[in-house]
């Protein structure tokens, strides 16, 4: 079941080429547009002939050539901007930072610059740029590259946050991403690279940027979940079927716009919530939607919205502490029944 | 001096430079009024960088600008009624009244924009001239920078990305000798800016960013060699303010005697001089031309002040739900 | 009425000389604590001879010398870098950087270093610095130089977050951030530099880090503000109270460590809420503060929490699209009438 | 060549190039087992670098180090048990396991870590060194970059406080000629990066960074210089890695001809030949220090392998409420 918008449906129903690996769907999103408009170009570190730290930039230098797909140094606050003045004069760059922990280092850029051109100069100007990165704790990378940092980009007026959880997602939005007029800070996850699904095999499979996604239907709580928080919702929604919980798993997919209504329209089903985050529970994004909520359909919740959430802490080295620290599919689970008053079962 | 000049070059050149002196003059006294608010940054006394260096640009060129950036938007050719009816706040404005001072742009004509972040818009102008290059335009990108804004790391940055791309980017660093108060020597050991141009590899000139002639020369010779491929460079303009940092700024730590020598190499008295002795002008020549530009400032106030308020019903529409 | 721990109570209870400014009462706490210990030490633009655009450090040059009480070039992120340095080898720096705005030009070096060192290196090393910085709208500065970005610090673990909305608060809460082992930001409200009040006139007035107060007592509604939203929610409560009204004002001071317990036993008795806060809407502090609310005192609510915020949107030049993008003190009056359901005064 | 190097000396030197050589072999082994996870960057082929300017450096010096980290660690006299034990993500490692390879760090001695972000040390050390001078002590920082950290703003930024403020701080670039693939001479037009210090008034000089004893000199006059009040310095050692960026990088765009030609002035092979040459060692000398750094790193990864797991329990304990 998907809440995609009609002119998607071809998409849904048309044939599967089997799986296709969310690293190769980036791929393929960027060739494509590569291919259909001489304006997208992609920049970063190590994108060209290494294919990106992720394979993600895989084979495009040799089809597109070292002029579209350039290799930058380590001068990130600098090759963002680069990508900001592309885009003011007519083209619509791709910039890859690493890992999103590197952001940090363009906040001014993201923040200051693009966010603000469109509005500060009266609309004069567009900045159509697709910063695209990588968040996320998993792999043992320690504090400065595990970190899951969207609820900075979504408090800033200005940009769209989007944040796929699978490979026809990550497709259908980046295409989506590269084609939109905003900055759109695009997240992709690291555990996510390798998971496969299946991916629509049309021509120009995109998914309108504010478009949420029932990711699983369900009667008695809603889970509310992105990047890689959503296989692991569902992974804990199969679980709690067996014991007689079915839970709706509710994906928004772009944080910004946001499908409030998809949100609301499932919570008025189930009156229960649960929102599943990996940043850190302290001022994340999982408060805000909870606050949109308890704003908006107070009168369906019987009880609490609960927030399963990363602990306020940076992420440690060590894999045992590292995986204490976000949300497992056991946290889950148990949210669920506490928010179901199933608390004999804890 | 040989003259290569034509009177009409000169009187351009001229007529730039007292419109920014008329421009910037005429806001502090809207700002004293009170109907300017929130920053306002002249560009007086380095009115001759802003007009030498967009005297030697072609139509199809870009520019980024700086906090003190009325002079680039001016000398760029944007029209004064809509500058003034953006400083003061109005809907007719350049930016809808939403940008004001700090943020004046004139995207039709390749301005990308005045920036409240000192050194914000470096990166941006290497992204214009690059972004040039791939529409297979013949475009330059001037970045117009300051001695505070080279302190900031992405002068450096940026500078190796022009110089190992090949980028067409002149880099121009107005040194006024201050970053507010912070006289340049102490914000660094070594005071002449242009010499870290080399260790990137990139061939920089100091000059007398007063001297609207020598300006426009260096620019042009480096415009050249940009479009020839041999880009970036970078000038360094000496020069000085008028007064402080900011109109409400009194500017105390400026020492007369320097005061007293830069205004003697005033870039307008200059400019007037170079209209006279070279292009062969009359003082009523001059004259003339400082009437019609005063006028032309008359009327662009005139504009703003009839000019309606941008509504706040307009503004929330616009805004809608997400910007 | 206040909530101030026993310790404070003599300050409270001593002679106050007349009212102080805010900016008074900020160089008042750099002074003495750069008295008391050779260790601190101020750093920033214009901070020297000048006295800072704000007039914060006015007389510290004279009195400690030009090598306590350092200018810089622009060169924001290594000259907080340079901070983080210093406070790690043994000296305790107050970094000032002049707008808020400029601040996402030292996240690398507060997200990715200050937050993070002390957890990285196992406690080895502890970065006492301070990071005072000013935010807000309300003087036509622009999209620039303009906004309240608190929830970008709120959201990073290892920092902790101060917003004094009085001098005598402003300067408790400095001294006690100077003395703290953990990077404290430190952020002021361009617009309450020049307001007025009481500050104690007692040695060494502290405020702990962690203790909020209660601005004004009422039983109806609780009104949660911080920084310039406090003075403004006053004067809205004293507008509510002619309509008999009484709100109780919640400033909880420090947003890092949060007294949780002061605001929901605020909520308990009122069982009313409303959150003010001058940052935009989207993912900002207040939103985290209702998801605390509702997950521990769902039961005491009887209908949604209100956030009265900023809209989402850059901050216009306009004076007049300017204030309508903050809340004023109409619109939390509106707010409140609505959380009593007495809409009919809207 | 003239001798002025005690055999002591020399077979310290030796043993600190032989031990780096020995741990990042093992740490290889380990990491291929499973027992090392996360990111590993190995410091073979520039350890003369580290070792080189360590000896150089005084009890009350400081540095700071990159995510290629071990190296400094080492020559800066970490202890081998806590090394291990930290990159293997134990409580009893230097940092508790919870910041491994890329964020070692040994504050007793002054080493204020390794960095995940490129550049990320560069500030702080100015700040160290600035810190040093206010408390009155004669300590320099030995701040460790890369030629891809030189390309990260704040190193011009830092490197210009530093100079504006004579700072006592020694930037060593190691110029291993690639940030992962990208090669320097792609990163910049002037590859030569020692260049860059003459722009902000500082002297720089480009040696052979495989040449623990050029390196020694270089540092130890810089060093001097900078307790003189002479600092801040610049050193780009030219290096080269052995293999590719990290322990997973096959680094195919290594060319093998460079390959070669870099083994050949292996710095541990010039240590060793330095050692025997210069400091008059033998063979069975050599042989016995590389034993007894061999047992030292048996020794280290017992400890390792032995040490307790840390605990979710106290780890949540110690977190608390808020970090
Ligand atoms: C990144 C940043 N830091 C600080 C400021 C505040 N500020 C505005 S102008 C200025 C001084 C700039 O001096 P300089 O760059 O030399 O330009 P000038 O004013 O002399 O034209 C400062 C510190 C800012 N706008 N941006
Ligand atoms: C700011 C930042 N950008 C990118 C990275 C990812 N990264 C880690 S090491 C590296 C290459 C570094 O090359 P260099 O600085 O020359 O050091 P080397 O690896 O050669 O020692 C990159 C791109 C990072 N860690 N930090
Ligand atoms: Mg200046
Ligand atoms: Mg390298």
């Amino acid at each position: 079941m998907s809440a995609t918008p009609p002119h998607d449906l071809r998409a849904r129903h048309s044939s599967h080429r089997g799986r296709v690996q969310y690293r190769t769907a980036l791929n393929e999103a960027l060739a494509e547009e590569m291919r259909r408009d001489p304006k997208v170009f992609v920049l970063g570190e190590g994108i060209g002939e290494r294919g990106g730290s992720y394979k993600v930039t895989q084979g495009l230098r040799a089809e597109f050539g070292a002029g579209r797909v350039i290799d930058t140094p380590l001068a990130e606050a600098s090759f963002t901007g680069v990508g900001i003045g592309a885009a003011l004069t007519g083209m619509r760059p791709v910039v890859e930072i690493l890992f999103i922990d590197f952001t940090m280092l363009v906040m001014d850029q993201i923040v200051n610059q693009a966010a603000k051109v469109r509005f500060m100069t009266g609309n004069q100007a567009r900045v159509p740029l697709v910063l695209r990165t990588q968040g996320g704790a998993g792999n043992g990378l320690a504090a400065q590259h595990s970190q899951s940092l969207e609820a900075l980009f979504y408090h800033i007026p200005g940009l769209k946050v989007v944040m796929p959880s699978t490979p026809a997602d990550a497709k259908g939005l980046l295409k989506a991403s590269i084609r939109d007029d905003s900055p759109v800070i695009f997240i992709e996850h690291k555990l996510l690279y390798l998971t496969e699904g299946p991916v629509p095999a049309v021509e120009d499979y995109m998914i309108p940027l504010g478009k949420g996604d029932i990711k699983r239907t369900g009667r008695d709580v809603t889970l509310i979940a992105w990047s890689n928080m959503v296989p692991r919702s569902l992974a804990a929604a199969d679980k709690l079927a067996a014991e007689g919980i079915e839970a709706e798993v509710v994906d928004p997919r772009t944080l910004v716009p946001l499908d409030e209504e998809l949100i609301l329209a499932s919570v008025r089903k189930t009156e229960h919530v649960v929102i599943v985050q990996e940043a850190v529970r302290r001022g994340g994004v999982a408060s805000d939607l909870a606050s949109i909520i308890q704003a908006k359909a107070f009168d369906y919740l019987d009880g609490p919205i609960e927030i399963v959430a990363g602990l306020n802490t940076p992420i440690p080295f060590n894999l045992a502490l590292e995986s204490a620290c976000v949300p497992q599919e056991a946290d889950i689970i148990r949210a669920v029944r506490r928010v179901l008053g199933r608390n004999a079962c804890l | 001096m040989a003259n290569p000049y034509s009177k009409a070059f000169l009187t351009g050149l001229y007529r730039q430079l007292w419109t920014i002196r008329a421009f910037e003059t005429r806001c502090i006294q809207l700002y004293r009024q009170g109907l300017i608010r929130g920053y306002l940054h002249p560009y007086l006394g380095q009115e001759a960088i802003a007009v030498g260096v967009c005297a030697a640009l072609g139509p199809q060129d870009y520019l980024t600008s700086t906090h003190r950036g009325h002079g680039h938007c001016i000398a760029r050719g944007a029209d004064l009624r809509r500058m003034t009816a953006e400083i003061t706040g109005k809907q007719a404005g350049y930016c809808q009244g939403r940008g004001g001072s700090m943020h004046i742009a004139d995207m039709s004509q390749g301005n990308l924009g005045a920036n409240g972040i000192v050194g914000g818009g470096t990166a941006i102008g290497v992204g214009a001239a690059l972004s040039a290059r791939m529409q297979g335009k013949d475009s330059v990108c001037a970045v117009f920078t300051s001695d505070g804004g080279v302190m900031n790391g992405t002068f450096g940055e940026s500078l190796n990305l022009a110089a190992a791309w090949d980028l067409p980017v002149l880099f121009v660093i107005e040194n006024n000798q201050y970053a507010v108060s912070l006289p340049v020597r102490e914000a660094t050991r070594e005071p002449e800016l242009y010499k870290r141009a080399a260790g990137y590899g990139v061939e920089g000139r100091r000059i007398n960013g007063n001297h609207v002639l020598e300006v426009y020369e260096t620019a042009a010779e480096y415009v050249r060699r940009c479009r020839a491929g041999e880009g970036p460079f970078v000038i360094e303009a000496l020069t000085y303010r008028h007064a402080g940092h900011h109109v409400n700024d009194p500017g105390t730590y400026m020492p007369e005697d320097q005061k007293e020598h830069y205004r003697k190499m005033d870039p307008c008295l200059l400019g007037r001089q170079f209209l006279i002795e070279l292009g062969g002008a009359s003082c009523e020549e001059v004259a003339a031309i400082e009437a019609d530009v005063q006028q032309a400032m008359d009327d662009a106030v005139e504009f703003a002040r009839q000019s309606p308020e941008t509504t706040i019903e307009d503004f929330l529409e616009q805004i809608g739900g997400d910007q």
